[in-house]
């Protein structure tokens, strides 16, 4: 019984920082908790939500994927570069710029699988490619001037709810589906958890990584579609950085950094305190130079707090 | 009478670079056979089974099943012509529960979508059939390693292979796990199912198997009939010299009164209240079944883990190390049951494995003393007789006997006086098991003292002076030499 | 991360200025009269903190508005427009008076600005001619690099007058967009104004000083008779400065010279110890002038005042060795 | 015979790219050649390889420091802070911040030995919490206005020599002498080799690991001075994604990720190539964007060419 309890708190640690944080921040400021807050806080968390997916993917298979922001900028400018110099229309446009982002994980996939670079350093490269292609192709300025119903994917409403929460709600299913209930999904874990043994197994290693960063080239497409949606207008430096408060959520939300173990719904809970942390800061005044000390901070007391267990279990 | 074999292994020939570890190797399994297949450490077995599943690729050569020729075998082809492997590291994925491991790579699914109840219910089966008790929920990370190679076995099972082939299945079970496992075997003969069957434990072969297949340095040297042979043939064969006996003779060169470690009520680490003196100059021995708590106890001595209560004392004083680092300084040394990766530096030469525990001795303001550390390893290299072209070769490249000898120099170019022994034979061949024993002998007649684990029977009684029997964390019983007795031992290892 | 732009300054000197110090005074006399009266709150967001210029403007609006006793939040966004919508999205949520937006991206930001001013609060916005702000306090990043150029070009007049080509390096930065501009008003200039007595030898990138001084000092590995840069900003000048003092042993000859944008402090210091720098393009003159204007800005804004015109244009001003040490003075 | 030829390819590989793109170079723009040039490519990546030594450590004991560009601006603005705001002398500036670069080291090691938070992760968390401190030190405005003699340092000449160099030559003297001659470099490979069995064997992982971020730390700081004393001028952006630089010359120098397995000589190697490619381009005048492609895709080569080989060399 006792140890049911104990159990569950340990699962679930990653709920429990976020509803103090999420207290704390409503007592300190009452417009917090108002319901258009909150759906601004699911708003702006959408799309880290939706990138954090495919991210999870890569980090149970052990892997990193360093190029989801340059991939997020990458699609935002070829996108608005199809509807805007190429005269696409929008789906094509939006169609054409997901399947690119595909392309560019099955890149990481054939680096990292069939040549066989270290992730952090085959992606890392791609990063820097994609980078340099977005500058190249948009010239360094942004592109704007897009179909008015493009606006809806990211800054629409569905009743009261915004259309990117509901693209994240949806995404969010899928990942669960992939992670708990597909047979792929489980393949995921395996070779995360022994590479050697899943080959051995019959599992198809090789195919199971590019299908990852496939999936995580995907993911971080569709954030970049609903990213430039919300800001109407592409820019290069649209991605800068954003893998990093990526991999900060899945990390958050539990996710083993050496592969094999992680939920999907702890990762929600990752994202969620990234967000309820930058709007409640932004809320109390907290100013930039200070919110970067306060996110390292944080990042280290909960991170550390469930590496100190898993530290403590072992010996 | 060609069609006879299910499996033919033509002329396998497998190269790395700078080794070659097979050499034309043939083989052949009858339908409904168990075939041992036997040889030293290094010899090729490991290698030789995994080019049926394209594990390893040979450099040339053939695989044949059921009639039907493959130079190339990939995990997926072998399990679609009915062949099923027990690798001899452990295969499982620990974040996956009991059931799903059993399907890996081979999920019952509806569309895309897992069937875990169908697969929990099939697990549950396939245990009953082993005889072990398992929820197919638990992850396979929270089981012993003794389930987790059961799990290896069962998944084998369920594969529904023609084809079995099992590498040092029996190592990490218990003897009732080891008894259930050989009925099945049995039972799968009945049915037609061939099995290759790797193992070091001579007694196991010559009870399960039909043929006998020896190897040596990666070449193919001959078949035996099995009931057709003699143990010292066959020992004979393996190693390419006759070895008289397994555990040579000893001085008792031990003191009754002068004690080296005395432990007094220590618990910690899963065991609890243990009692027990070390003699200066002895063999103890600790017996018990696996899981029964032994390396949990050396670990605390060692330093490797904390104990929580009871004292400690060593050479007279009360020793509480926190760490191996303290625990050698004061003349401890534990050889690990997980050679690969508790014992040796696979990536590094023999030389710095050798020097590893000594080098802040013999740096002077931190700068190695290069001549002195060479001298050290060479040293140890004669003594131990360690067959290696040269100092500098990694580890990685050495046979298992041979590994096992750099971690007995390394703890003898220590100076150690109190030296652990947890299952130092583990997955070695007999050739290097005899010159492990002999090493032991000297160990003792240097004045120092070795508690040995061990969980097979004949080495602990012939090697220990006395024997300590723990099981399930707790002391049981105690033996003199005179009372060694495998029923007596195997009664106070199961009592609770 | 990247980072954003700098500042700069125009043709018609001493007059402007008076103008800009006429408009930064009474701010402070008001500034007295309704600490008490009025509590007003702002949100600040900006395209970067990274940089010394915003970083050093920014540093005395926090202290004006501290001295006011308003609430305040200044934020960078780190040239991401989503981020910058973040920070408007909460400052809205937060019930400001008063939204300062110093756009990454202004296109991405006219429909939040409108829902902003839906909301009430006063929008303006810095650098950009945007729609849906009350004021937007502008300047013409293609102008202001066309002085650069004009400096550089009346210079190169100036001192290569035996008919020898001046080598010109241009510390650019067209991963931003104004950044680009300014690099276009550059090249426009000196193809104006010094025809035919000047070549551009290289076109590298240089937003920080160690960038700068690296790859200054690579161009110098390739043209060693480079003597003339124009930079987008201070980083590009302090970098190439110091890769120019560096080479010439602290001796800079007459024709040699750094025109650039933003005159900080370091620059002007630069200019009056007769460094390489020879002229450095602002607006206001430091960054207590600037700050002041803006805050004023804010406050006549926040009581109520409704501009004729929308876009305010910020006057440019040519900081040289004429006139530093007088700039230079109001840092200290 | 033939395989000792191949084998001192293989393991010299990266001096054959090194050698190429010299030679490609040397064609390509005759200036290259020049001994001035020489010297100013030497002095551009002498921080780069000063930083590279604690790197190659970090990495040899399988851990990664993300830390290290934060490291470096923060040296540069405490240094300044202490020299210019707080009138100490240039010595015990430069000696005080380069103690504070090693407590951010141990800082490290405490977060990842100590309380067992993925190196990953922790030196994140340091990068940003350090890069907030520089912001709140400095108010995000450049420090300038040192001592004259404090050029030397970045700017000096011993000879034709600059001082940089002869610094950065220093260092990897010491890096070598600390990987081949120490005890403790031992211990670097060994711990990277296999932690558990390094423990067993006496080694005490603990402070070894504490040792190796502490020693990233100091290089670090030593790269953060020479830069501070080459602009002059301390800015809060000055070591702004240093990091990833420093880890791709180390990669590039066939210093395995998983640890274990490297050498300081083909390092040099690495910071030599990623030298003349940046000085090689621009001396060609290729374009921004241009250089960031360029440069994905050498490192793409360089290290898949060796991991091909890897892989290879396994089944
Ligand atoms: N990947 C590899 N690279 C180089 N050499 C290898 C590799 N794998 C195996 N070998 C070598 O091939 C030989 C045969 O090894 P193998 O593991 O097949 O022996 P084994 O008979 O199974 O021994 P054991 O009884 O210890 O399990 C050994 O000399 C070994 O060092
Ligand atoms: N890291 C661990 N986490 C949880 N349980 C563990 C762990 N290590 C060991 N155990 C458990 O502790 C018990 C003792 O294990 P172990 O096999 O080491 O015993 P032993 O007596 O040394 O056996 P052996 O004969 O193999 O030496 C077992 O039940 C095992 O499952
Ligand atoms: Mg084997
Ligand atoms: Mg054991």
């Amino acid at each position: 019984m006792k140890s049911t309890i104990i159990k569950i708190l340990k699962e679930k640690a990653i709920w429990m920082v976020f509803i103090i944080l999420f207290v704390a921040f409503s007592l300190a400021n009452p417009r917090f908790l108002s319901s258009s807050n909150l759906f601004t806080i699911a708003r702006q968390v959408s799309m880290l939500g939706i990138a954090s997916i495919g991210m999870t993917f890569v980090i149970l298979i052990s892997g990193i994927d360093l190029s989801t922001g340059s991939i997020i900028t990458f699609v935002n400018i070829v996108a608005a570069f199809l509807m805007v110099n190429m005269g696409f229309g929008m789906v094509t446009a939006i169609i054409l710029s997901l399947i690119l982002s595909i392309l560019v994980g099955v890149l990481n996939g054939c680096l990292i699988s069939t040549i066989g670079i270290p992730a952090i350093i085959a992606t890392f490269a791609t990063q820097i490619v994609f980078e340099g292609a977005s500058y190249l192709i948009s010239g360094g300025t942004p592109i704007y001037g897009f179909d008015e119903r493009f606006k809806v994917i990211g800054q629409g409403y569905l009743g009261p709810v915004p259309v990117p929460v509901i693209i994240m709600i949806v995404c969010f299913a899928i990942g669960s589906f992939i992670l708990n209930k597909s047979y792929f999904g489980r393949y995921f874990y395996a070779v995360g958890g022994n590479e050697e043994a899943s080959k051995l197994s019959g599992i198809r290693v090789g195919v199971t990584k590019y299908l990852v960063y496939a999936l995580s080239g995907l993911f971080a497409g569709l954030a970049g579609i609903v990213m430039l949606s919300r800001t109407n207008s592409a820019q290069p430096t649209a991605g800068l950085g954003y893998e990093f408060d990526v991999i900060t959520c899945v990390v958050l939300g539990g996710v083993s950094i050496t592969g094999g173990y992680g939920k999907m719904s702890n990762v929600i809970a990752g994202v969620l305190i990234i967000g309820i942390l930058t709007n409640g800061m932004v809320l109390m005044n907290v100013s930039t130079y200070m919110q970067m000390v306060v996110k390292g901070i944080v990042l280290v007391l909960a991170v550390g707090f469930d590496s100190l267990q898993k530290k403590r279990a072992l010996t | 009478m060609k069609d006879d074999y299910i499996l033919e292994l033509q002329h396998i020939r497998k190269e790395y670079p700078g080794v070659v570890a097979l050499k034309d190797v043939s083989l052949e399994v009858k339908k409904g056979e168990i075939l041992a297949l036997i040889g030293e450490n290094g010899a090729g077995k490991s290698t030789l089974i995994k080019t049926c599943s394209g594990a390893v690729i040979p450099t040339s050569g053939k695989i044949v099943i059921n009639g039907k020729e493959f130079t190339h075998m990939s995990p997926q082809l072998a399990a679609e012509n009915g062949i099923a492997i027990i690798y001899q590291e452990f295969n499982n994925v620990k974040g996956l529960s009991a059931a799903e491991n059993l399907f890996l790579g081979n999920p019952i699914r509806k569309g895309i979508v897992v069937d875990k109840k169908a697969m929990e219910k099939e697990a549950e089966k396939a245990f009953a059939q082993l005889n072990i008790k398992i929820d197919p929920k638990t992850l396979v990370g929270d089981l012993t390693v003794g389930y987790q190679q059961m799990i290896e076995i069962a998944k084998a099972i369920l594969q529904d292979a023609k084809v079995l082939i099992m590498d040092e299945p029996s190592a990490p079970l218990t003897t009732a796990e080891v008894e259930s496992m050989f009925k099945v075997c049995e039972l799968l003969r009945q049915k037609g199912v061939s099995i290759i069957y790797i193992s070091h434990r001579l007694e196991e072969i010559y009870r399960l198997s039909d043929r006998i297949v020896v190897l040596r340095d990666g070449e193919y040297i001959k078949t035996l009939i099995t009931k057709d042979s003699h143990v010292d043939e066959l020992i004979q064969l393996m190693v390419g010299r006759s070895l008289s006996e397994t555990f040579p003779p000893r001085e008792e060169t031990y003191k009754k009164d002068e004690i080296i470690l005395e432990l007094q009520n220590v618990s910690g680490n899963g065991d609890r209240n243990i009692n027990l003196q070390v003699r200066k100059g002895e063999i103890l021995g600790l017996g018990g079944l696996v899981g029964a708590g032994r390396t949990e106890l050396v670990q605390m001595i060692f330093g490797a883990a904390k104990k929580t209560e009871g004292k400690m004392i060593f050479k007279g004083e009360e020793i509480n190390p926190k760490s191996p680092r303290e625990a050698i300084d004061l003349g401890i040394a534990l050889v690990p049951e997980d050679r690969k990766r508790h014992g040796v530096l696979l990536g590094i030469s023999i030389k710095n494995n050798i020097n590893m525990p000594i080098y802040k001795k013999i740096s002077r303001a931190s700068v190695i003393n290069n001549k002195k550390e060479l001298e050290i390893a060479k040293k140890c290299e004669e003594e131990l007789l360690i067959k290696t072209p040269t100092l500098h070769q990694i580890v990685k490249n050495l046979s298992g006997g041979n590994q096992q000898k750099v971690i007995i120099g390394k703890w003898l170019a220590a100076n150690s006086e109190l030296l652990i022994f947890d299952e130092p034979t583990r997955g070695i061949d007999v050739g290097a098991k005899a010159e492990i024993y002999k090493l032991m002998n000297e160990v003792i007649a240097s004045g120092k003292t070795i508690l040995l684990i061990s969980s097979e029977m004949e080495e602990l009684m012939g090697m220990s002076d006395r024997i300590i029997v723990l099981a399930e964390g707790r002391i049981t019983g105690e033996l003199g030499k005179e009372d060694f007795n495998q029923e007596t031992i195997m009664k106070m290892a199961s009592a609770v | 991360g990247t980072k954003a732009p700098t500042q700069e300054a125009a043709a018609p000197k001493t007059e402007e200025v008076k103008e800009t110090e006429a408009v930064a005074e009474p701010a402070k006399e008001e500034a007295a009269d309704t600490a008490e009266a009025e509590n007003f709150k702002v949100g600040i967001t900006l395209q970067s903190l990274e940089n010394s210029y915003w970083a050093g403007v920014f540093g005395e609006v926090e202290k004006l508005l501290k001295e006011k006793g308003w609430e305040y939040t200044i934020l960078a966004c780190n040239d991401n427009s989503a981020t910058q919508i973040q920070q408007i999205e909460n400052f809205i949520t937060n019930q400001v008076d008063l939204i300062m937006v110093h756009p990454s991206d202004p296109n991405a930001i006219e429909d939040y600005l409108k829902q902003a001013r839906d909301a009430g609060i006063k929008v303006m916005c810095w650098d950009d001619a945007m729609t849906n702000t009350d004021l937007n306090w502008i300047l013409d990043n293609t102008k202001l690099g066309y002085v650069i150029g004009q400096e550089a070009a009346n210079f190169i007049n100036e001192h290569y007058t035996d008919g020898s080509i001046a080598e010109v390096a241009i510390m650019n930065y067209p991963q931003t967009p104004i950044l680009l501009e300014r690099e276009t008003g550059i090249l426009s200039a000196l193809e104006e104004i010094a025809n035919g007595k000047y070549k551009v030898v290289a076109q590298q990138p240089a937003l920080d000083a160690q960038a700068a001084i690296t790859n200054m000092e690579t161009i110098l590995q390739a043209n060693p008779d480079t003597k003339i840069v124009c930079s987008i900003g201070a980083g590009g000048d302090i970098g190439a400065n110091e890769a120019f003092m560096t080479k010439m042993e602290g001796n800079i000859p007459d024709d040699m010279g750094i025109f650039s944008a933003d005159a900080t402090q370091q620059q002007l210091e630069a200019i009056v110890n007769g460094e390489a720098t020879r002229a450095s393009v602002g607006f206001e003159g430091s960054n207590k002038k600037t700050a002041a204007a803006v805050v004023d800005l804010y406050e006549r804004l926040l009581n109520g005042e409704t501009f004729a015109e929308q876009n305010l244009v910020r006057p440019l001003l040519v900081i040289d060795s004429s006139n530093a040490a007088e700039y230079l003075a109001d840092y200290k």
